[in-house]
């Protein structure tokens, strides 16, 4: 009966099924791409050395975590409004991609750190930021799964995820100026120096690559969780039969 | 609103016969204040640089604690969903049900905390900008918190879960908060900053009662 | 899926199509229902066939998978907050603070639905008044009950929408409760009960839900 | 014995269903430790000198945050009452509550802590101490709060003094934990200090359960 | 207050002369009782009488304010573990799990009694069987009071205490739970219920609380 409602999602399965080898392909292609230009083919920086190249890795990343928690919000606003049940599904299985983005360029960040400002990690503003979007992320994935009811739980997550979405910009600016107000004003950052087309070449090919990566990643899980819903709910059906 | 008023009241008479979580806020407070002269050990000066932080962090940390509690116990017995029945708007409840957790940690809190101020060496300046902002703060608080806890609504571990929740979202309130009593301090205007943390507030009162509304009914389920 | 029509002029309470999901598990589907003024209706069936979540369903605490139920021809869902002012659920739970008295207990749910009158006669009906200041704690199982249902005497409301009961309660509670669904009736008021046996409603309707 | 394994399986189940609660810990303490930085700024050295407070404090709260529901949960579904009833000695199955506890709470934490403390920029000279003193000190956290936690079950108007008595209980624990890992870091001997957490673990071992257990035959009343 | 003596040769469970004080307020007082083995008492008397208190001094979960409890003679005082090792208590509340299956409650409490035997027959004697492996959260209330029940084919004991342990249950389950206590009977043990109606207990001695 509560198959019902999955009526739909038929028709998304198939859709699924085309889209997602698509991505995949054109993914692994503009990765390679990306790769082949930024870690061969680009300049090293006359500054940064051959380091420079964790950047190919590193921004895409960060631009995705904050991409994917966009897009997380939107699919909640429509799964609260409309109902949708696969706006639900979306959202709820986008959030552990998007971790996964904010984790990479966590990391990456941090390895770029160490040879430029002789640290691991440092409280600047940006960094927090990314690093405060990372346990929205986290609140999100333990709330959805803290419940033993799925939908329950899928639901609690879609009205966090747009208080979050609200919260977002006001963390930014606040650990903007909290920033400025404590750290001097001595923080290493590249102040928007004027990128070489040999680097912004492989940097957008692999922010394509990392978006097409995140289209096939969320098609996969939400495919996993369709089928999964239906096989516990023959079970039950199955169950209450016999 | 005379529903409004009703729910307040009992929830404050709850508070006040039973008591614990007000009391193991407070406690808590003071103890882990009292705790960093200790670990930073007793020059002044430091402590005096770290005290807004101190105060803000762990006024925070203490409103956590009775969060999860703030709807549970009406769950388990039946009462919430009685109170969801309720003609009145469920947001005006949250509302009432913010309002008493308020005022049995948030306002406690503020009141204990230019005593503990002082034994971290506090500047004289800072103590009016440290209860104002509390006073600005801890309302915050207490809202963001409703959220969170009628999210945990059902869910395993909800005392963790909750301040998993919460925690991030609060942090633009604190930032605030330790900004104005530190600009007190350098001898700047604490204007803007309460102005911010005045500005979350108005945000704060409709949105998260709104939130946490529609998070009751989901839990109703 | 069992249905049945109370016939009868003014038809008040009316539920149509109705279909219940619960832990992603259909419980009733293709369900009606129809409750005029001064009439009641008992739910009886197996356990969990769903006669709990019928009531929330009424209740508007859950939300129906399909169906609608509609008041006087509205549905229900287009004005929730004037439905919750028309009806008193008594629910598999009793709302009683421990801390409060059972007159503060009351009082409180009185003054939630705006009521400021006097409780003696509610906590009467029960047969409460000797207990009226000791605190909720003390009760006993059957007390509680008493109190939980006391509030259908201290809040007007039209529609009375009650889970079990009779369960917990003795001999007299019982022929109390059967009078004040009597008097509810002969106002023009309408129940929609569940039960596993005859809780004092003479010549009600049966709806029997089965699993 | 069986009973004991049988309930600590139970509490663990029940803790980590679905795998989320242990990682819930650990993203609860990093967030906490996160907000020392807000408060008390970037500096470094700073950081560093109130890092062992900071860890300490957050592993408190961790545990007090849990703790209410020990047996409050069990004691509203009739769970308790039912394990009262069991054969086996009530002071074990007290234990068996604050081992399933310290496995999902003092744990993690412990383990998490050395990750924090790089963050603080701790000297490494402290990295041992502060697991060995929070391997020694959180078991002490879950007995103690057993206490607490039981003691308010059954409390009325006592809600306030179980929390006046029991938190301060906690105190020397945190301040033989800090005072251990500020030794360490000056280059002192920190076995004084860990002896002494030692000592107050194997004092509360045997005590705690015993009266954990007085209380919650009471509250059975 | 009234007092109830069983007549028969070996009596197992005696209460002799037995207070409780519940609030600070006297419940009953010199009340004496006795079950022999294969025998049933049923307790009855109006909300507040005192039957479950009763019934939680026997359990031991309660210290009489006067009078003592003896099994064969010995008081149970004396060694309290071995009188929780004979009993198994059925009270007001429903010890389940939300985040249990059945099975896993069920077997959860077999193992704290040092039972390691099969479950699958206690779930089939109150007809759960089929909701094994739903979690506790999802279950009506009903479904869970027979989950409580299951504990007494569970788990071997000589005493059954129970209160009121039909209320919620549907025909189906109180039939099972008649058969199941008359086959307890049979093999020698003891009953001693709360009940504010017929509960299966055919030839059961009664004792009447008052207030
Ligand atoms: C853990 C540490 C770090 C985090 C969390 C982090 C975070 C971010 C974020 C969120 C962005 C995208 C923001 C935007 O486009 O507006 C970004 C971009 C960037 N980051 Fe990082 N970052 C870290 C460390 C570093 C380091 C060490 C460097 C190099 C010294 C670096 C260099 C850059 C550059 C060059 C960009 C692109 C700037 C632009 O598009 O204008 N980051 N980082
Ligand atoms: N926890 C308690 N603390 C103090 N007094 C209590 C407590 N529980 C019950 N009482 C009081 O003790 C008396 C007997 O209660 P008890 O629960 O034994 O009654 P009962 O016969 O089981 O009633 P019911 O039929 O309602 O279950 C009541 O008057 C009640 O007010
Ligand atoms: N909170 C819940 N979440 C999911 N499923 C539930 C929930 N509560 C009940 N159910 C399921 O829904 C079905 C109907 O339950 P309901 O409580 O309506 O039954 P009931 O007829 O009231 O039974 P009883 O006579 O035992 O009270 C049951 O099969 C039960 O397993
Ligand atoms: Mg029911
Ligand atoms: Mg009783």
């Amino acid at each position: 009966m509560s198959l019902h409602r999955f009526a739909n999602p038929a028709r998304f399965l198939r859709l699924a099924a085309i889209v997602q080898p698509w991505c995949v392909g054109l993914g692994a292609l503009c990765l390679l791409g990306g790769l082949y230009l930024g870690l061969l083919r680009s300049p090293a920086d006359y500054q940064q050395g051959e380091t420079v190249r964790i950047m190919y890795v590193h921004v895409p990343a960060a631009w995705m975590a904050l991409f994917v928690y966009a897009n997380m919000a939107l699919a909640s606003a429509v799964a609260l409004i409309w109902r949708h049940p696969l706006a639900d599904i979306a959202a709820k299985n986008a959030a552990p991609i998007g971790a996964g983005f904010t984790f990479v360029a966590l990391v990456t960040g941090s390895l770029w750190g160490q040879p430029m400002w002789g640290t691991w990690w440092v409280w600047d503003a940006r960094l927090t930021s990314v690093l405060i979007l990372f346990f929205l992320y986290l609140g999100h994935i333990a709330l959805v799964n803290a419940f033993d009811d799925v939908e329950r739980g899928a639901r609690a997550g879609a009205i966090l995820a747009l208080v979050g979405s609200v919260n977002l910009p006001i963390i930014k600016f606040s650990v903007d100026w909290w920033n400025t107000l404590h750290q001097p004003a001595s923080v290493l950052r590249l102040d928007g120096p004027t990128i070489h087309s040999a680097m912004l070449t492989p940097l957008f090919l692999m922010a394509i690559a990392f978006t097409l990566l995140f289209v096939a990643l969320l098609l996969i899980n939400m495919r996993a969780e369709i089928v999964e819903r239906k096989i516990r709910n023959l079970r039950r059906a199955r169950a209450a039969e016999s | 609103m005379n529903a409004f008023a009703a729910l307040v009241r009992r929830d404050l008479r709850l508070a006040l016969r039973q008591g614990a979580d007000a009391a193991m806020v407070v406690a808590f407070f003071v103890l882990t204040v009292v705790l960093f002269p200790f670990g930073v050990g007793p020059e002044a000066n430091i402590l005096a640089r770290i005290a807004p932080g101190i105060l803000w962090v762990t006024a925070l940390l203490a409103a956590m604690l009775s969060l999860d509690r703030l709807f549970q116990a009406d769950y388990d017995d039946g009462s919430l969903e009685q109170l969801v029945l309720t003609p009145a708007p469920l947001a005006l409840i949250v509302l009432a049900k913010c309002l008493a957790h308020w005022l049995t940690t948030g306002l406690p809190l503020t009141l204990a905390a230019p005593i503990l101020a002082l034994s971290l060496n506090l500047g004289t300046e800072g103590y009016p900008v440290l209860v104002g902002s509390l006073l600005l703060g801890t309302p915050t608080l207490s809202l963001l918190g409703a959220v969170g806890a009628a999210l945990a609504l059902g869910a395993r571990r909800a005392g963790v879960l909750v301040a998993l929740l919460v925690l991030p979202l609060t942090i633009p309130v604190m930032i605030f908060g330790v900004g104005a009593i530190d600009a007190a301090l350098a001898g700047l205007s604490p204007r803007p900053h309460l102005l911010l943390q005045g500005a979350l507030l108005l945000a704060a009162l409709p949105l998260c009662p709104w939130a946490a509304a529609a998070a009751l009914r989901q839990a109703m389920e | 899926m069992t249905s049945v029509f109370t016939p009868g002029a003014p038809s008040l309470l009316v539920g149509q199509d109705l279909g219940c999901v619960r832990g992603e598990r259909l419980v009733f589907g293709g369900l009606d229902l129809s409750v005029g003024p001064g009439a009641a209706l008992v739910l009886t069936g197996p356990n969990g066939s769903g006669k709990s979540s019928l009531l929330r369903l009424l209740a508007g605490l859950l939300a129906p998978a399909r169906g609608r139920i509609a008041w006087d021809g509205v549905p229900v869902a287009d004005d929730p907050e004037a439905h919750r002012a028309r009806l008193v659920f008594v629910g598999h739970h009793d709302p009683v603070k421990p801390g409060l008295t059972v007159a503060e207990n009351l009082k409180f749910w009185m003054t939630m639905r705006d009521g400021i009158g006097d409780i003696g006669p509610a906590l009467a009906a029960l047969g409460l008044d000797r207990l009226a200041d000791q605190p909720g704690r003390y009760l006993s199982a059957g007390q509680r009950r008493r109190l939980n249902l006391a509030r259908l005497a201290a809040v007007p409301a039209r529609l009375w929408l009650l889970d079990e009961p009779t369960a917990g309660l003795d001999s007299a509670a019982q022929a109390m409760l059967a009078a004040l669904m009597d008097r509810h009736l002969a106002g023009g008021g309408l129940i929609v009960a569940s039960a596993h046996g005859p809780i004092g409603l003479g010549r009600a309707a049966t709806l029997e839900l089965v699993r």
